[in-house]
């Protein structure tokens, strides 16, 4: 057997080799991907194909991102003032959308009356898109960081309930059969089956929830806002600075990205069960 | 049994797995022959090594070391007179019973109706004549398996590779399913290497059984099976034939 | 008469009828369980074995007839029935050790019962290495046996199997079947065992209850008068074998 | 659970039927009262109903409310037009082929948190707020999910079906088409919905941003007239013309896949 561990250590060793080295190829081919992009947009403004007042080149763009760091030209707030302003908006209404959606769309799930009762209210609301809700919050509340909180709860509510819903209806009837036959009341097997197998549509929900938050804030920032980064690339319209738009643009995206990966690190934890066989 | 020709031979077969946590072998220096028009059982404990080793053999996975020698010659990668019978159906639940039993006649660009000509024929040969149009979902577990068994012998291959196609059926429709098998192999002869977990459906069905030991997998014995077609399992010959086979087989936790 | 008719019974069912909407599924049956005793029940594929599992812990109701454990009609609050079902039924969001205490915890034992009762089932079944395990990490059978040590781990007074060993190697089978009799001897707890092998009843039952095809009635039950550990090549063992295939014998 | 008395049966029946509409009644009144109370806020239901008969009477830029409609439902149908047939492509390039999955993939990895709506300063100033620049956000807002959705679809395609293709003869291009694009039609169509509901969503936000018609439009002159009932009338058309794409889209899927309705 000693020859064979041999043959076999030696064998792994080149299995890892190549993955690294696979890995290093897709690497590559990714930063490839996105490094034409910039040199195409670098080569087009320099060689006057666009006209570098309508798209700055990168290096502007990213000079432009630094000096917003510290200048509060031309929107009044620094970059760092918009992203706080922004967070705090985006992350109050969805918060509020969480816990009140999911445990709703978990009781409609559960039990008929429930559902019956608060389905029309539901359904009323759902195919409205959030932001033809932005007029109306601005008339009863003002362009404030409630309104414009309530304009995102609007739109993360809906995915919470829906994907809570959804997922406790697909609980699996053995396992409820099961908890029946042990005689546990109706509410128990709510709590010990229903909620922790409808949690992986959940966290599905909650991301949908992230992206719906994070974009309905971008239009309610630049329809009624006095800061954030929709405001930012609100004013930086008007005043035709496109370099301040690119970096609210790039800001958000980094942002948004961010606080994904945030959420699968709370997703892996709590999901650390659904390891596969 | 007199020099039959060999169809395949399987020469120190192994196969380990490696990941970035480390290696796990799952097939460990098998070798056997395949002789030809030959019902091969392939008896393994528990579901270590044999899938894998079915998909060396039909090509859609490589072994570590080992070859394959197939009508004399070495041979690599997929062989199209190879079919194959799954234990997970795989069948295409969006194609009609039709046409997932055509699916190889299609693939060779067969023209339309020849397909269906044959795909008729292995239908009826499965016994679901009027169920053509039904879609997988719609059958029961024995009925989808003919039609998995049905599309693997449209293929026409020469050589059948069954990976434990009984394994989820209830042990009555399990009865019905290894008699009807026996009427179509004799109907239609093809060399078929038969893979299961279950002793009695082994000596039941196999001209030969090459019994593997837990993993890695190993060759524990080749048992030549003499009892005459159509076997009764509860005759005293095949009691004693499957005491003596599972006193020597692994017990896989 | 065999001894286990004079211990005192624990399952009487009476007319015992199920429908569902105009198809009748169980036809008018009636027996008597005995306290203690292993009873595996056989019939034909899809005679409606599952039905009347489902009917003894109240998961459906009996259209007619009823179901007196104790003398008092079923009641799964009140009773304590364990149904170890054929698709897997550990939880997977639970470790092994929260899985086998899941029962107990739903009958609010006392935790330090709790604590004795699971270590006793994981040293019985060997599963002590993989108590911090999900059952997702351990292989089918194990979590199968998982799912029979929660029912013994209740000391039910009854236990429904539901063709547990379907998808089971023989070997393991034998193993297992092995298993389960130690349990039941040991914690004395009454077994309806349902098997579609007959060989596998024979191996178990003091009793076999054989139904007929759809809609189902009592065929005959059949005692099983084998010393234990039993002998599946021995003459009066396949006599019983084939006895009980002919009955329902339909491939 | 079938052995109630029919007076408990009769009980459980009234309950079923009477929630949703004692819930929708609910929300009559609470309107009535509620704009009864603060007409300034909230239009009654009667003016609300008028507004929407004036708006074929006398209609805004030339054009009723089905013209709004329709200018808005017609952006979006050309936008999902190009974004299936484009995000559908470049979803399946992606999920299937592993080095355009690194190639491409990374650009899109970058440009995919943008939200939709954050492209209109951007668009409005390189194209302003004519027809193009509507149906090129919409575009951009309905391409993401489509090529999301898509590519997971492929890559969840089970090894099993791809060893079935390949031991039974099948070259790569056939095994696409015949196995792993079915397999993965109800992911695509999951991208489909989802790409329906954001194009309603993004035209509606251009409209708001600047345009003659659409019902974007309507919600941004009546919010500036301070004519609510206007923006009611306008939002409740939305919210219909939104649920009706959605039964739409699902009576296409049964059509499309009808092995998962049987």
């Amino acid at each position: 057997m000693a020859a064979d561990k041999q043959k076999l250590e030696a064998k792994w060793a080149e299995y890892l080799e190549n993955q690294k080295k696979d890995n290093v190829k897709y690497m590559l081919l990714s930063a490839a991907g996105i490094l034409t992009v910039l040199v195409l947009w670098q080569a087009v403004v320099m060689l006057g194909l666009v006209d570098s007042r309508l798209l700055p080149p990168p290096t502007e763009v990213l000079s432009t991102l630094i000096y917003k760091l510290n200048n509060t030209v031309p929107d009044g707030n620094t970059l760092g003032t918009n992203i706080i302003a922004s967070l705090q908006v985006a992350l109050s209404g969805f918060c509020v959308a969480i816990v009140i959606g999911v445990p709703l769309g978990l009781l409609m799930g559960w039990w008929t009356y429930a559902d019956r009762f608060i389905r029309p209210i539901f359904e009323l609301v759902r195919p409205v898109p959030p932001i033809a809700w932005i007029p109306l919050v601005v008339v009863w509340m003002g362009v404030g960081l409630k309104a414009k909180a309530l304009i995102i709860f609007f739109t993360a509510f809906v995915p919470c309930v829906i994907n809570s819903y959804t997922g406790i209806k697909l609980t699996s009837q053995v396992l409820i059969d099961v908890s029946r036959t042990f005689g546990a009341p109706n509410w128990m097997i709510f709590w010990k089956i229903g909620i922790p197998s409808s949690l992986p549509m959940v966290f599905a929900g909650i991301r949908v929830a992230l992206g719906n938050s994070w974009s309905t804030l971008v239009a309610a920032e630049m329809l009624a806002a006095s800061a954030g980064l929709g405001y930012m690339i609100q004013i930086g319209r008007t005043v035709a600075r496109p370099d301040i738009v690119i970096v609210g643009m790039v800001v958000i995206g980094a942002i948004g990205a961010i606080l994904s990966a945030i959420l699968s690190r709370c997703e892996k934890y709590f999901l650390r069960w659904k390891v596969n066989r | 049994m007199e020099q039959q020709v060999k169809r395949m031979e399987i020469r120190h077969l192994s196969k380990t797995f490696f990941s970035k946590k480390g290696y796990f072998t799952a097939i460990d220096d098998v070798s056997f022959d395949v002789y030809d028009g030959e019902f091969l059982v392939i008896l393994g404990p528990g579901r270590c090594g044999k899938t894998v080793m079915l998909n060396i053999i039909a090509g859609v996975e490589d072994a570590t070391e080992g070859q394959i020698i197939y009508n004399g010659k070495e041979w690599k990668g997929l062989n199209p007179e190879i079919g194959m019978v799954f234990q997970k159906l795989a069948l295409m639940s969006f194609k009609t019973v039709i046409e997932n039993v055509e699916l190889a006649l299609k693939f060779r660009g067969m023209k339309k109706e020849e397909r269906r000509e044959i795909a008729r024929h292995y239908i009826k040969l499965v016994g679901l004549e009027g169920f053509e149009n039904y879609y997988p979902k719609q059958l029961s577990g024995g009925m989808q398996q003919r039609v998995g068994i049905a599309r693997a012998y449209a293929a026409n291959p020469k050589l059948l590779i069954m990976d434990e196609p009984f394994g989820k059926l209830d042990a009555q429709t399990r009865y019905q399913m290894q008699e009807d098998l026996l009427k179509i192999w004799e109907k239609e002869k093809r060399t078929i290497i038969f893979v299961t977990n279950n002793i009695e459906e082994a000596c039941y069905l196999g001209d030969r059984i090459i019994l593997l030991s837990d993993c890695p997998a190993k060759v524990k014995e080749v048992y030549p099976i003499d009892i005459p077609r159509p076997r009764d399992m509860v005759s005293r010959e095949f009691l004693e034939l499957r005491t003596t086979i599972s006193d020597n087989t692994d017990l896989s936790i | 008469m065999p001894d286990n008719e004079k211990r005192p019974v624990k399952v009487e069912v009476k007319n015992l009828t199920k429908r569902f909407g105009d198809l009748l599924v169980l036809d008018d049956m009636s027996f008597n369980i005995h306290k203690g005793e292993f009873v595996c029940v056989v019939g034909p594929t899809g005679c409606g074995k599952s039905t009347f599992l489902n009917c003894l812990t109240r998961i459906h109701m009996p259209s007619q007839g009823d179901i007196f454990i104790d003398g008092v009609p079923a009641d799964p609050r009140r009773h304590n029935i364990s149904f170890v079902f054929q698709e897997p039924s550990a939880l997977p969001w639970q470790t092994v050790e929260q899985n086998l205490a899941y029962g107990l915890k739903i009958k609010k034992v006392p935790q330090s019962e709790i604590n004795r009762r699971v270590d006793q089932i994981l040293d019985l079944m060997g599963l002590q290495e993989s108590r911090k395990a999900y059952p997702g990490e351990l292989s089918v059978s194990a979590e199968q046996r998982i799912i029979i040590g929660r029912s013994f781990a209740m000391q039910p007074d009854l236990l429904l199997m539901d063709e547990p060993y379907g998808q089971m190697d023989v070997k393991m089978r034998f193993y297992l079947e092995d298993e389960v009799i130690r349990l039941w001897k040991e914690l004395g707890s009454t077994v309806i065992f349902i098997t579609h092998n007959i060989e596998e009843a024979v191996y178990l039952a003091e009793k076999v209850l054989i139904l007929t095809n759809k809609p189902a009635k009592i065929k005959e039950e059949v005692y099983i008068d084998l010393p234990r550990p039993r002998d599946i090549t021995s003459p009066k063992f396949i006599e019983y074998r084939n006895y009980i295939t002919d009955k329902i014998k339909w491939w | 659970m079938d052995r109630m008395s029919s007076g408990q049966k009769t009980v459980r029946t009234v309950l079923y039927w009477g929630l949703p509409v004692l819930a929708v009644l609910l929300i009559i009144v609470g309107w009535i009262t509620f704009s009864a109370s603060h007409p300034d806020l909230m239009p009654a239901p009667v003016d609300v109903w008028d507004r929407f008969i004036r708006t074929f009477t006398r209609p805004i830029a030339k054009t009723t409310l089905i013209g709004h409609a329709w200018a808005s439902l017609r952006r979006v149908l050309i936008a999902l037009l190009i974004a299936w047939a484009f995000g559908i492509g470049f979803g399946i390039l992606i999920g299937w082929n592993r080095k355009a999955r690194a190639f491409f993939g990374s650009i899109f990895e970058v440009i995919r948190p943008i939200p939709p709506i954050a492209w209109i300063p951007i668009v409005i100033m390189w194209f302003g707020i004519g027809e193009f620049p509507k149906v090129l956000l919409v575009f951009i807002g309905t391409f993401v999910p489509l090529v999301i959705n898509t590519s997971a679809g492929i890559e969840m395609v089970d090894k099993i079906n791809l060893h079935v293709g390949r031991i039974f003869g099948g070259n790569d291009m056939q095994i696409l088409k015949e196995i792993v694009i079915p397999t993965a039609l109800p992911s695509i169509f999951a991208g489909i919905r989802t790409s329906v509901s954001s194009g309603w969503t993004t035209v509606l936000a251009a409209e708001m941003m600047g345009a003659q018609q659409g019902l974007g439009s309507l919600v941004t002159r009546g919010w500036q007239g301070s004519d609510l009932s206007l923006v009611l009338v306008a939002v409740i058309t939305i919210a219909v013309i939104g649920a009706l794409l959605a039964v739409i889209l699902q009576q296409l899927e049964k059509v499309v896949c009808p092995w998962n309705s049987k």
